[in-house]
């Protein structure tokens, strides 16, 4: 650890095998987590931070598991709780890289509470967010961010909520960093994974992650070669939102709402939306974009490093409190205001 | 220096040794602070004391009702005492609402000082006696103690005549005023209470106005026990014989967070406390947030769960992980416990305890945590836990808590209650240099070799290495899923078995470190009173009157609850009879009798109330001439 | 209760007092909360359910105390699950009319995620948050809804988390009905305190409280007779966002965001929103509109009766798959799709 | 009617009166499907049977790793027994990890069945055996085992050779190929498998192809057992001779939710089930979800505390609210239960208990939630707590639990375990008139009078009435706060007192309508075998060999363990020792000597395994002559 507050950097060049511990991983052949954990391990030699200084947290579910398969410091706590493990080793040690990898049920269900408050504080940490949309490790039932109407294993005549929309609960929670990727999407998943565990404060990446065991294809729609053009926009900071295999059509905003336009000969693509990652209030509208109404965002959607992280202030309030020397200061607390000395057998003061 | 009275009309009071004396009134008419500050001039005095301050649920409910009723009682004499008294010597009402809830306290024959002007008709049927009826004129009343009314609020008002302050202001110097007649009453210098004012209302605040009606309210108080001849002669509690040292008052919560502190220092690491607020365990957040300068860290996490998990992650990460709450808070941490127990990590949780079930009575006391500390986690999950005796054990407790979860990397549950926290006493002020250190090591990977695996245990402790991230070479995983050795995960059932024992022993082995059960009165007898948490002083009284009735009755005091000291069983099998006096269902006793097989007795009042003296001794005396108990 | 699953209309004319129960009411003297209570007993005669058809429920808090003080059925339960409780009794018996009454602390920290979940499903029941920005009963730590830097008990050199916005919270959560009203605005209390309880789905009202105890004036910026006009704007269905004492100035929205205007003689009104309680895309801009920077909405700020309400469609679920004659399926479910028989000592079947 | 070759084969098979045969292969190789095809048909045949399915954690582990194999096990009998069996008689491996895991449970001489395909450098590589080593060609293993080698999956290839399915789902059908032989070698029917082959992939999901392609492998797997007699002799084992009746197979899952629904018939209420997914309680959430046609509501919350909260909303409305889930969400849960039991409403709280602590091991069985169960809540916060022992048994402890529940107005907990709840044994089906109706009232105004007060108790049950919202006139309010009897909030320290002990009293009181504890054996004698919960089985069948062998050794089984049945004590005190096998550290053993001061030896085995019957004797009778056991 440096005294400045920051890992500090590697000097020895690592590569992703380094960041690949000794246990088999177990998830089903076929996994989407499979691709998350190869981009994962890409992308972190290129950060340059040491492997010691990280420490991945996760809670239970498949995606969970995550941690064991890094060879890095990893926790893996209980069913929901991992933001809340995650803030108390920040607020510890402020200088690790902490990142905490889970599934839609810990993060948004049981541990719907820990996310939003994490973020709402800003703690320094990554929390990518396997998305299978279904409960994986409990063989298939829904999850918060199943479809309505969703046939499962407890819904057998389709589920009756309304699922949440991981992005709109980011932003309500002023997280400062929102992204999303899909797991077949390598380059994608690696430019999000790097940019957010370098952001200063929460950063919320939300993969699309295929559970093909329980919910195969959910994400199909935006994850196959075909139709990813038409159903994904890619987010590119400063240029305008452009999608489709021909890259002729594109979105504007309108009172607030997202229309869908068509780019003829690439002249009008001037009244599209540019993409301004610093502008939160149009994450809002960017949540509104679903399938089948609209292409789904890619990429960063939103990022300000200006807000100072919780873990940093309250180190520095400890910090600017802090006496020289404390021995001498607990002495004194130890005594406090009023005390009052007791000799051997004595009878009364007057 | 003595500006006060007290040196000019010191003449001949009467020598007693020990006084209860009781403040009560509404919410807002300053009870505790009243209480407070005669407690801080007896300590100063000299004397021992023992506190019990008592107040409603509501933050100030309305003015007259008896719900709304705050209390404060002291007990300080010249004798060593143990307990805030069962029975009021002198009750101080300041109006009809506290006189009706606290006059069944008072013994035959206590003075009772009432704010006369209060009982008013509309007062006295706010708090629900019957039209037309005055306690003040009620011949029983009035033949079974001394009553004496006093017109304080026309005296304080009086008094204050030439103030500019408003009548609010000067009504609120009310408490003051009384404070004041009983100091007269006990001959008591007035400096701290004056001192204390000026500290309050002047400097930063900067109301030196206010300080001044109170100081003023004070002395005419003074003066006017001095003139009016309305009380009994003087009386005078002399110093208590105390060990000889530094002395100051020190509240249970005060001396928690001054042994974790104090703990943290001694380990050369931060304390991390994280905690949600939840009455009576709320203080302990608000007196380290306040001790930044010693280096703590506070976390007011957003609930329970989230509280224990930073703690936990805390420690992880290489400070040490301290949470605290009141019971329906620790079991909302009995899952992370779990988690705890499994990573195998330093962690201190503190309960405060209240009466429950549920929300119960959340300012009243209780020790019905036990079992649930003891045992209330999924599987077999064993934890140390320890129980401090009195308000100023707090300190010495949570040095041992520290100690014991770093040495044995586990969670160390600290059974605190409400009249612990809340209570204060006189405190010898130990020398930090006889606290011991506290050894900590992170092993690095020089050190521990190639060999090394995560869950490695060091013979002695029976406990894992505390191991740092950001430590090269040495990362590793660890989690709630059963491991092997490695910390990875394993589903073999012998490595099941095995790990369960171990961390089972772990805990055990603590009992090597901890020191033996000692006895107050001689090493066996017939009965021996068994107790431990906030019963300390009621047990140790009882057992002391007992003896001293020629009864042959011992006491001893658990203050580890989990292990044991190893000589418990040897203690308990030297008497004919053990009695274990608890405010629960009988909790330790269970524990007690189903470890030893023998057949201990329960004297079990469940009341949110410290246990009464009285009570013990009677139930103890009837035991033991066979009338019964609760076996 | 009426068969065809609302609660009846009650025949007999009720008053506030009807609905004042026989508890003292414990409040400090000067607490916001009774204002709040007031309103609701004048509320509710009005709308002409019977009175055994309430339920109050609540979690723990000073706030939490108003079920004991209505005559109607309430349960004070325990801290932060509230709505977890309400949603049983609406699942159990959806004729009854729900209302939870609770604390920032109570709905924002450790209950957030059951709030979160109820307004996500659409449950049919009233929230109402006495927001007093403190926790009053445990006297006086931060809440979720306090303000970043706020010195109090456990914060003594200031808070170092930013306030959940609670109208941003529900937005997310896809709150079908939210509104928010200030405890000493009795005809704007109650105004939405009849609408939250007439809306089919979960209704949320946000009421700046005052807690003169621990948070004294928190909301006098937009409490005070004098200054209220410039601090608020009272939001009407179908009219321009006008405020300030001379009704001068005014709100437009651009690019999703509010900007403040001065209206001109009345001539530009034409330019300003008008507002449409029906239009969920809005409530994003009303929650950035937060003193001192811009007044504060009040009023029924979204309304969408549209959404079926989840304890409805559970029943229908149930009520669709019923069968008459429930003994003759029980006894077929009981053999299971394979039984056999067993006669007095068989010895082999061939 | 028969056309299966059944009819025309069954020569002359030996008669052999148990057998124990366990599948296993990898998590993708339908083990568990073979298995319970494998139960339903002993069942139809007549025989009886226990199952012990075991599967891991992850959902598909890579294929051939060790930690991915999945094991059905099934003992079929022509006498009543009550356990799966120790140890394995015939092992079908469909791959080597499967083998090497498997392999140490077979019998001295037992058969094993090996698909030698799989046996490949690379397989046998990936599930750690070292290289160049082949268990097949391993002398000692072949001479202690009999061991199979057969090619498998070539056989079923070339037995659809002509078949226009892909190779994916001919490799698919090798399951029902060995299922065919095993079925040859017990000379057992193949219809049940056929229509249930023909019932799961004909009709809705339309893929009779695969139905067909698995019925022709299972008929050419029993074929290859004709032809190719590579087996010992065909064996029989003839249908036991059960109590006359109706019967079918069940696990303890679906016993526990039909138990459930017959209670809400019978006490003419709904069920409200509230839950969140988690190992190995799911299967009760899924069978209610499926039940709407009964009139259940499911609901799946966000966690267990909003479930159990749910489930106390449903029941204060009216209906019979209840929650499941396992042991860390029962920890969860604890906060809300001190509620329900201040509250006094009725509530089932099921916890099907896994191997702990923490995470510990999702798919395992143990026992050890039942200190939980007991204590681990705030405060004197007494439940019922109840236990089946067996899958069957589930129905009769889920129409218990509700009965209690409603009758005491209290939470119940019911303590099933991972054993119980995923294993099948053959049940007679009640009539349901023999299912005693559940009373339940909820009073109106008119009936209780205008004196009434929410808490007035119910002199026999010692229970407040059930009072519903929607009732006119009996508007009131209930919290967690320590309540009057009129449910306001009362601080008063005597009432808390009294309403502790009312509490506990009502809660004691349910022994007054519980069966006594049943002896099996002498009544007297000098060992009495204790059990509670899934380890029913495994003690009965010891102690009936203990005596079998002319020991004195009786058993007993505790289903109701708070409040223990009345005659306890005297059952006990019988015996000249009693001894406690639990899969914990001594829970049970805990309350019997602090209840009873019974010195109660324990036989503790923590493996997340279901006790082993040989293991029980060997204890049992090492302690009886002399050679310890851990007291
Ligand atoms: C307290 C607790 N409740 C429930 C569970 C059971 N459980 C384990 S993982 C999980 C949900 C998994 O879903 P998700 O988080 O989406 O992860 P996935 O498996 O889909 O990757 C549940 C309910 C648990 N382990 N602990
Ligand atoms: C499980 C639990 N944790 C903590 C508490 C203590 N507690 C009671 S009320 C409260 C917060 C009160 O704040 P809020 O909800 O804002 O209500 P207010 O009193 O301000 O109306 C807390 C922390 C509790 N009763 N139970
Ligand atoms: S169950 Fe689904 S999410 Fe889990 S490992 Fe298998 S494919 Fe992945
Ligand atoms: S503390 Fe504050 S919120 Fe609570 S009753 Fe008093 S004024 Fe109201
Ligand atoms: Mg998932
Ligand atoms: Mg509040």
């Amino acid at each position: 650890m440096s005294e400045n507050g920051d890992a500090t950097v590697s000097e020895v060049k690592l590569s992703a095998k380094d960041f690949a511990s000794d246990q088999d991983v177990r998830w089903c052949p076929g996994c989407g987590d499979y691709a998350v954990l190869a981009a994962m391990r890409k992308a972190l030699p290129r950060l340059g931070h040491k492997k010691e200084d990280y420490v991945f947290v996760s809670g239970i579910g498949c995606a969970a598991r995550f941690p064991y398969y890094m060879d890095t410091y990893g926790m893996h706590t209980i069913h929901g709780r991992s933001l809340a493990v995650a803030t108390g080793i920040k607020i510890s040690n402020p200088d690790l890289k902490v990142v905490v990898v889970s599934g839609d049920g810990d993060l948004l269900s049981i541990g719907a509470s820990h996310t939003f408050h994490a973020m709402r504080r800003n703690v320094d940490l990554t929390i990518v967010l396997l998305n299978n949309r279904i409960y994986g490790l409990t063989k298939g039932q829904y999850s918060p961010t199943s479809e309505y109407g969703k046939i499962t294993a407890t819904t057998p005549e389709g589920s009756l909520d309304y699922p949440v929309n991981p992005v709109s609960f980011a932003a309500a929670a002023g997280c400062t960093f929102i992204a999303r990727a899909i797991d077949v999407d390598q380059p994608g998943l690696d430019e999000v994974l790097r940019r957010a565990i370098e952001h200063k404060g929460t950063s919320f990446v939300e993969v699309y992650q295929d559970c093909n065991i329980f919910n195969h294809g959910a994400w199909f729609y935006a994850s196959q070669k075909d139709s990813r053009a038409e159903t994904t926009v890619q987010l590119r900071h400063g240029e305008p939102l452009v999608y489709g295999k021909d890259r002729d059509r594109g979105i504007l905003f309108r009172n607030g709402r997202p229309i869908k336009v068509t780019v003829e000969g690439g002249a009008s693509a001037s009244d599209l939306v540019t993409h301004d990652e610093t502008d939160r209030s149009r994450v809002h509208v960017y949540s509104q974009m679903s399938h089948p109404d609209f292409p789904e965002v890619m990429g960063v959607l939103y990022a300000n490093p200006e807000r100072r992280t919780y873990d940093a202030m309250v180190d520095e309030q400890v910090r600017n409190a802090e006496v020289e020397d404390r021995e001498a200061e607990l002495r004194r607390l130890m005594k406090g205001s009023e005390s009052w000395e007791v000799h051997e057998t004595v009878d009364g003061p007057s | 220096m003595t500006t006060t009275p007290v040196a000019e009309h010191a003449a001949h009071p009467t020598t007693i040794d020990s006084v209860v004396i009781r403040f009560c009134g509404d919410s807002g008419d300053g009870m505790q602070l009243t209480g407070s500050q005669f407690t801080e001039t007896a300590a100063v005095f000299g004397n021992d004391f023992a506190t019990f301050p008592d107040y409603p649920a509501e933050i100030r409910a309305p003015k007259g009702t008896t719900y709304g009723v705050s209390g404060f009682q002291v007990h300080f004499s010249s004798r060593d005492i143990h307990t805030h008294g069962d029975d009021v010597n002198v009750l101080v009402a300041m109006n009809p609402a506290g006189f009706r809830t606290n006059i069944r306290d008072v013994h035959p024959g206590g003075i009772v000082i009432v704010n006369e002007d209060e009982f008013t008709a509309s007062q006295l049927k706010k708090c629900g006696y019957p039209d037309g009826y005055n306690p003040l004129q009620d011949d029983d009343l009035l033949a079974r103690y001394e009553i004496l009314p006093i017109p304080m609020s026309r005296l304080t008002r009086e008094s204050l005549a030439d103030s500019e302050m408003g009548a609010k202001a000067i009504d609120r110097c009310r408490n003051m005023y009384a404070l004041g007649m009983v100091y007269w009453m006990y001959d008591r210098p007035l400096d701290p209470t004056i001192a204390h004012l000026n500290r309050k209302f002047g400097g930063a605040k900067g109301k030196p106005e206010i300080a001044e009606i109170n100081i003023r309210a004070l002395k005419a108080g003074y003066y006017f026990g001095e003139t009016a001849e309305v009380f009994p002669a003087k009386m005078r509690v002399p110093p208590a014989k105390l060990e000889a040292g530094t002395y100051r008052r020190i509240s249970g919560s005060e001396a928690m967070v001054l042994g974790l502190v104090t703990a943290g220092h001694k380990a050369g690491k931060r304390i991390v406390y994280a905690s949600y607020p939840i009455t009576p365990a709320s203080n302990i957040i608000q007196g380290l947030a306040n001790l930044k300068r010693l280096g703590a860290k506070t976390f007011q996490a957003e609930d329970e769960i989230a509280a224990v998990c930073a703690a936990i992650g805390a420690s992880y990460a290489g400070n040490i992980g301290v949470t605290g709450t009141s019971g329906p808070g620790l079991a909302l941490k009995a899952e992370a416990l779990g988690l705890a127990v499994m990573f195998e990590l330093p962690l201190v949780v503190i309960d405060v305890q209240r009466a429950g079930p549920s929300t119960g009575m959340p300012t009243k006391t209780e020790q019905a945590d036990l079992m649930m500390a003891m045992h209330g986690r999924s599987g077999e999950c064993p934890c140390i836990v320890l129980a401090p005796r009195s308000p100023g054990d707090c300190f010495g407790m949570a040095v041992e808590a520290v100690r014991l979860a770093v040495r044995q990397c586990c969670p160390v549950i600290v059974l605190s209650d409400a009249y612990v926290a809340n209570g204060a006493e006189p405190w010898r002020v130990p020398d930090l240099d006889d606290v011991p250190a506290i050894e900590v090591r992170h092993p690095s990977r020089a050190e521990v070799g190639e060999d090394w695996l995560r869950y490695t245990r060091d013979a002695s402790t029976g406990a894992p290495a505390w191991v740092l991230p950001g430590t090269p070479g040495l990362e590793h995983r660890i989690g709630g899923l059963e491991k092997g050795e490695d910390g990875n995960v394993s589903y073999d059932p012998d490595n099941h078995d095995r790990m369960t024992r171990l961390r089972a022993e772990k805990i055990a082995k603590a009992a090597e470190v901890i020191p033996p059960l000692e006895v107050r009165g001689p090493e066996s007898g017939e009965v021996l009173m068994l107790g431990w948490g906030g019963t300390y002083g009621a047990i140790t009284t009882a057992a002391d009157a007992l003896r001293a009735r020629g009864r042959s009755v011992s006491s001893a005091h658990l203050r580890y609850l989990n292990p044991m000291p190893s000589n418990t069983e040897a203690v308990l099998r030297s008497f004919d009879r053990v009695v274990v006096p608890e405010i629960n269902s009988g909790q330790l006793r269970m524990l007690i009798r189903s470890r030893f097989l023998i057949d201990a007795a329960g004297i079990n009042i469940v009341r949110g109330r410290p246990l009464n003296v009285d009570t013990l001794i009677e139930r103890v005396t009837e035991l033991m001439d066979g009338e019964g108990g609760a076996a």
